[in-house]
């Protein structure tokens, strides 16, 4: 089981922290690299928390999520730090990735957590493999693939899925239905009037969820997960779902207006969730207030943290091509590790 | 095809090149249309397309679904029965969708059916590291459409051969892909302003005439090439050639600099093995070796992806002072 | 409108001629193989008949088709040549590809066959192209693409049908379900009931015909065609059918049971159209004969063209690589043309 | 690792080398196993796996659906999540289908992610022509893999190669491409029996050893070249190279044999522009530029396409007279 399920009040306030910490995590990371602290792109999840955390929360520690260029949400959801996320976000030598990933693809495979990744539709197939590998090896566990609307349009993820299908592999797809691929509309992309129709076609259960509601999704994806631990196959999610902010940062937003985002707003997940739990009793506002506090020192700390920290060695550009090395490059490690040690360049 | 009406220029950026050539070839060719990712409103993720949805409309400046496989092919389809698509793959990393696509039917499909078909496609496509993109997003991947049979490759290093090839390739009936490095959108330079100005593609262009040493530079690297010529000029004569199309190759401008100066630096960002340096050195040593009088350098992205971190990228990508180096170990 | 439409007495004549004229080519290109006298792959449309001539017979003559590795059944339904079709097969130099294609690659662009395609799946795309170029110059023409139930798992498949379906392009994809992909029955590589249950990803109609009926294939493509006609965009048509033969020809068909082969024949598209053109009066059973026969003699021609015909010359392979010649090609054309001219090698 | 147990041998061909290989990788390690297209019962298309499916059955000997960006895609997530998936693509030319897997997940993992996954893939696939199945089933496309960082990519010319690197290549916690000509699958060789015999990626293998010329060869032209070098004995010495590794490829073996002959050859099936050739020989002229007495020659397919027809396909692909030809220019 995961740290947190939604069936306890102590699980359903850690989700809302997680929710809380993601949005904090973004808000930062979005005013970072507007002020050019962050290179390359961001992808933020703001608005989009409950799909990340209501399908974290229905998973056990050990299943696997690979994730989408998107992907801080499902990072923290997943229960990655936020320390070497926004080191990793930094370029710095102990981000996830040493540096060498960057937002769009901070891992962490003995988490779990196999990748945010710059490829649209690239989520599917690793799912599907990770999924290979839990049923040749009769391990107790489940693979999600996040995706978004525009993705459904990219046939390795028809391919990953009916691969999942026919092989009866314990894979979950979990559409993030944000409403745009970039600037261009759902609409625009497709021609259905529910992405989860996508499911008809490999011949495997379809359910559309209300993405704003955490509960919704957390819910759809335990049934999931029941199901593929059953040996019945996967399942195919669509969690309807916004983003508030531009695709990436420095996005114009042309193609809608202001309108529409205050809409969406007020169907806010972390907002509605709170006001659920303090209506249940199972949270006050002023509890509320602490929690938004607290996520918002972690974060802080996670910047100060990352803002220190070393950078890489330029040696280490030449590390990690490989398990063994290769004299192709290794003659460049070596000039480079020379360079330093002479002082020079 | 001749350079005709150059006489005429003005000043602006790589970006403006391609913009300007799209829309004279738009203007020029009812059959002519565009399609790929966020062109039209957004205007292109780099803005290269930028408003000529307006001019145009979204028959001819057409957002695409996010399907690489299923526009290219479908371009495909489409130039072979009477229209005349450009593409754009909003990063050169995306090309492995549309593969199949690219390398059994588009490349392929004049052959197999005995000359029977045309194939009027252009493939707009950008490469290339420094902007912390990171591996997926930097690649520069044009060695291996310069590889495969049956498809045209160019590799604008100017404004000038940005305008050039990009109209060449629209107005060829074959397949042509069009590598524009990212990095080099804002650089300027002088460009012919007359609509039937064309580079012929399979022409590489002495950017800068030498007697020392000659760099035969693409994309980027030929900007900063002539950079260090300059600096060098005095000590070191450096002549520098664009290579602007990688296939067909310009053996014979590069020979012709070779047997000149008898050195030669070959500068371009794909990784080294099995790179473009590889072809265009054994082509100068087919073609001049008894005039070669050191071996011949590369200079390129040494057999890794391009990571994100600015310290670790600017280790791993090519550039002026790597240029400069290599010079100096054959002067 | 084709040659031949199913609404008329001769309409339907004409197509079980081509329908015997298919079965009678493709008979003698499988026995042609066996004795060695065609190289590579030939994969062969016995027993498939009616769905490649329903198809072809529901267009119109400038209508454009993109086929298979299967394809000598659409060659001959959209009236190409068997002549040139079999020189095609035997390398000559005036086959339909000038010897450069052979059976998997069989093309007549102008009469809009935009060839047999041996890369699975790669039809559809095809298609849509086509499509798209008869609606951006607006002409009254459709574009279908034919793909075996094994493409269905293409991703490109997908990405194509659902750029049709987004675009509302005149398209239309029929879905060869003969029960394998090579060696691997369709319930290996999907879990769907029907195939034709693709079409609910992409928003289209998709309906399942009896593939061993000529005319109820027609009837389902001449109401896709008016659909697409109509601007209602891209419709799916399974069309359930079986081959007779083995995958390719040399296939030891390990994989199925002579019996199975049996009780598919007892539906033979040729006998039971046969059967009910003559319970119409609309046929013989000696104009049959004499319509066999002719079909024969037809392709007998063709064999003998075929095996008079001219090789190509070596330097030929140097040709058609690009509209334009460019030098890296050019002086190994030089070369060639210069051995035969001096007659050596 | 070093070629153990070489002593005692069998006689066996490419396929059965092949087949033997991936048998003793299965017996050895569960977390093994093998997918592709009907591979099972069928015993594969160019029938190389054959029966294994009725040794270990079909959780290990996985027919799957026509997907190869699935599959691949697949294998990639299960090779990162502690299986040992061995792929079969039954034609090379098919590899675009499943190029975004390979290029953006397979080969960059490892290194995007800071190390912090293995890869241990391996893709077995067929190549070449000569056996008239045209273009899209008869294309050398190993230029591709070998040129794209984060992926190893090997090429074996004898049966002992062929065992030693497939077994080599599914040992490997790397992604490795074997690609297999499949006109050498009958081609017979001796082969170890020790089933700890592998051969080491990254080792050239001088075939037989000359002194007037180096042919460095690979897949089917290894054993032409052999055939050649016996028939100019006594007359031209001839050494013979298998690559059998392309990346990383083994310059000193290759620098050797240089400095002693003086000369080189370079023969190899993939198109000649931006093929295997030239990087051969560039890195023999970056490292032996003064030993080379002559240019040095290449054979290959003069970037055509493999048309169909037998007199065209005979044209086309390189063979033994091309390399005596290649050897007689420069001796
Ligand atoms: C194969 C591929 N094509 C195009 C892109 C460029 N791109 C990055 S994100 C994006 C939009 C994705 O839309 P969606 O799947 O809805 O995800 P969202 O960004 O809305 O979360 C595009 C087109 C890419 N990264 N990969
Ligand atoms: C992309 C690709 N993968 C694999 C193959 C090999 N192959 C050729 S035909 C075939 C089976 C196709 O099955 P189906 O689509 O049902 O058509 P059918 O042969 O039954 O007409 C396969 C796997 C191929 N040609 N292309
Ligand atoms: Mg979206
Ligand atoms: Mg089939």
């Amino acid at each position: 089981m995961s740290d947190y399920t939604l069936d306890s009040a102590e699980g359903r306030v850690e989700a809302l922290r997680r929710m809380l910490t993601i949005r904090s995590f973004d808000e930062t990371a979005g005013e970072r690299f507007a002020d050019g602290e962050i290179p390359g792109f961001v992808h933020l999840y703001v608005g989009e928390e409950a799909v990340g955390v209501g399908t974290c929360a229905a998973l056990n520690d050990d299943d696997y999520i690979a994730s989408t260029h998107r992907g801080h949400g499902h990072c923290i959801a997943k229960g990655l730090n936020p320390k070497y996320m926004m080191a990793e976000l930094y370029g710095k030598a102990d981000g996830y990735c040493n540096g060498k990933g960057g937002s769009m693809h901070i891992a962490d495979v003995d988490a779990g957590m196999l990748g945010a990744n710059g490829i649209v539709g690239a989520g599917p197939p690793m799912a599907t493999g990770a999924a290979l590998s839990i049923d040749y090896q009769g391990r107790d566990q489940v693979a999600v693939g996040f995706l978004g609307d525009g993705a459904v349009a990219q046939g390795q993820v028809h391919e990953a899925v009916n691969l999942a299908s026919t092989w009866n592999l314990p894979a979950i797809f979990v559409i993030e239905n944000n409403r745009y691929g970039e600037g261009t509309p759902v609409e625009q992309q497709h021609n259905v009037d529910n992405l989860s129709d996508t499911a008809a076609a490999h011949g495997i259960p379809g359910v559309t969820v209300d993405g704003m509601d955490v509960t919704a999704v957390a819910e759809a994806v335990e049934e999931a997960r029941k199901r593929a631990r059953a040996g019945d196959g996967p399942t195919m999610i669509e969690a309807e779902t916004y983003r508030y902010r531009g695709h990436y940062e420095g996005d114009e937003q042309v193609y809608r207006d202001e309108d529409e985002v205050e809409r969406w707003r007020e169907q806010d997940p972390i907002a509605s969730f709170k006001e659920r739990l303090i209506d249940r009793g199972e949270l006050t506002e002023a509890v509320f207030e602490e929690m938004q506090a607290e996520a918002q020192a972690t974060i802080e700390n996670a910047l100060a943290y990352a803002k220190e920290a070393d950078d890489p060695h330029p040696s280490e550009a030449y590390e990690d091509m490989f398990g063994d090395s290769v004299p192709e490059i290794e003659r460049f490690a070596q000039q480079a590790t020379a360079r330093t040690d002479g002082g020079d360049h | 095809m001749a350079q005709a009406g150059i006489e005429q220029t003005e000043t602006m950026t790589v970006r403006e090149a391609i913009r300007q050539a799209l829309r004279e070839e738009l203007d020029r060719d009812d059959d002519v249309y565009m399609m790929g990712e966020d062109i039209g409103d957004m205007g292109g993720v780099l803005a290269v397309t930028g408003d000529l949805i307006d001019e145009f409309g979204e028959e001819r400046v057409r957002d695409t679904p996010i399907s690489e496989a299923g526009f290219v092919g479908a371009a495909t389809g489409a130039a072979a029965t009477g229209t005349r698509p450009v593409v754009e793959i909003m990063f050169s990393d995306f090309m492995g969708v549309s593969m199949e696509q690219t390398m059994n039917q588009m490349a392929k499909m004049r052959y197999m059916f005995g000359g029977k078909t045309e194939m009027p496609v252009t493939i707009r496509t950008t490469e290339g590291g420094g902007m912390g993109a990171a591996s997926q997003h930097s690649g520069t991947v044009h060695a291996w459409i310069a590889h495969f049979p049956g498809l045209k490759a160019v590799s604008p290093g100017t404004a000038e051969s940005a305008k050039g090839l990009t109209k060449a390739a629209i107005r060829s009936d074959d397949p042509v892909f069009v590598f524009e490095n990212k990095m080099i959108y804002e650089r300027q330079g002088e460009v012919p302003t007359d609509p039937e100005f064309t580079v012929p593609i399979g022409e590489a262009a002495v950017e800068r005439e030498g007697s020392d040493v000659t760099v035969l530079a693409t994309q980027r690297l030929v900007g900063d090439s002539l950079d260090v010529a300059e600096d060098l000029a005095g000590g070191t004569s450096v002549e520098v050639i664009d290579a602007r199309s990688l296939y067909p190759l310009d053996t014979d401008t590069i020979v012709e600099s070779v047997e000149k100066t008898g050195r030669l630096v070959v500068a371009d960002e794909s990784p080294l093995s099995y790179g473009i340096h590889a072809e265009v050195a054994t082509r100068a040593m087919e073609n001049a070796f008894f005039s070669l009088d050191a071996p011949i350098q590369r200079v390129g992205t040494p057999d890794t992806h391009i990571p994100f971190s600015p310290t670790l990228e600017d280790e791993v990508l090519p550039d002026g002072d790597d240029v400069r180096e290599a010079i100096g170990r054959i002067t």
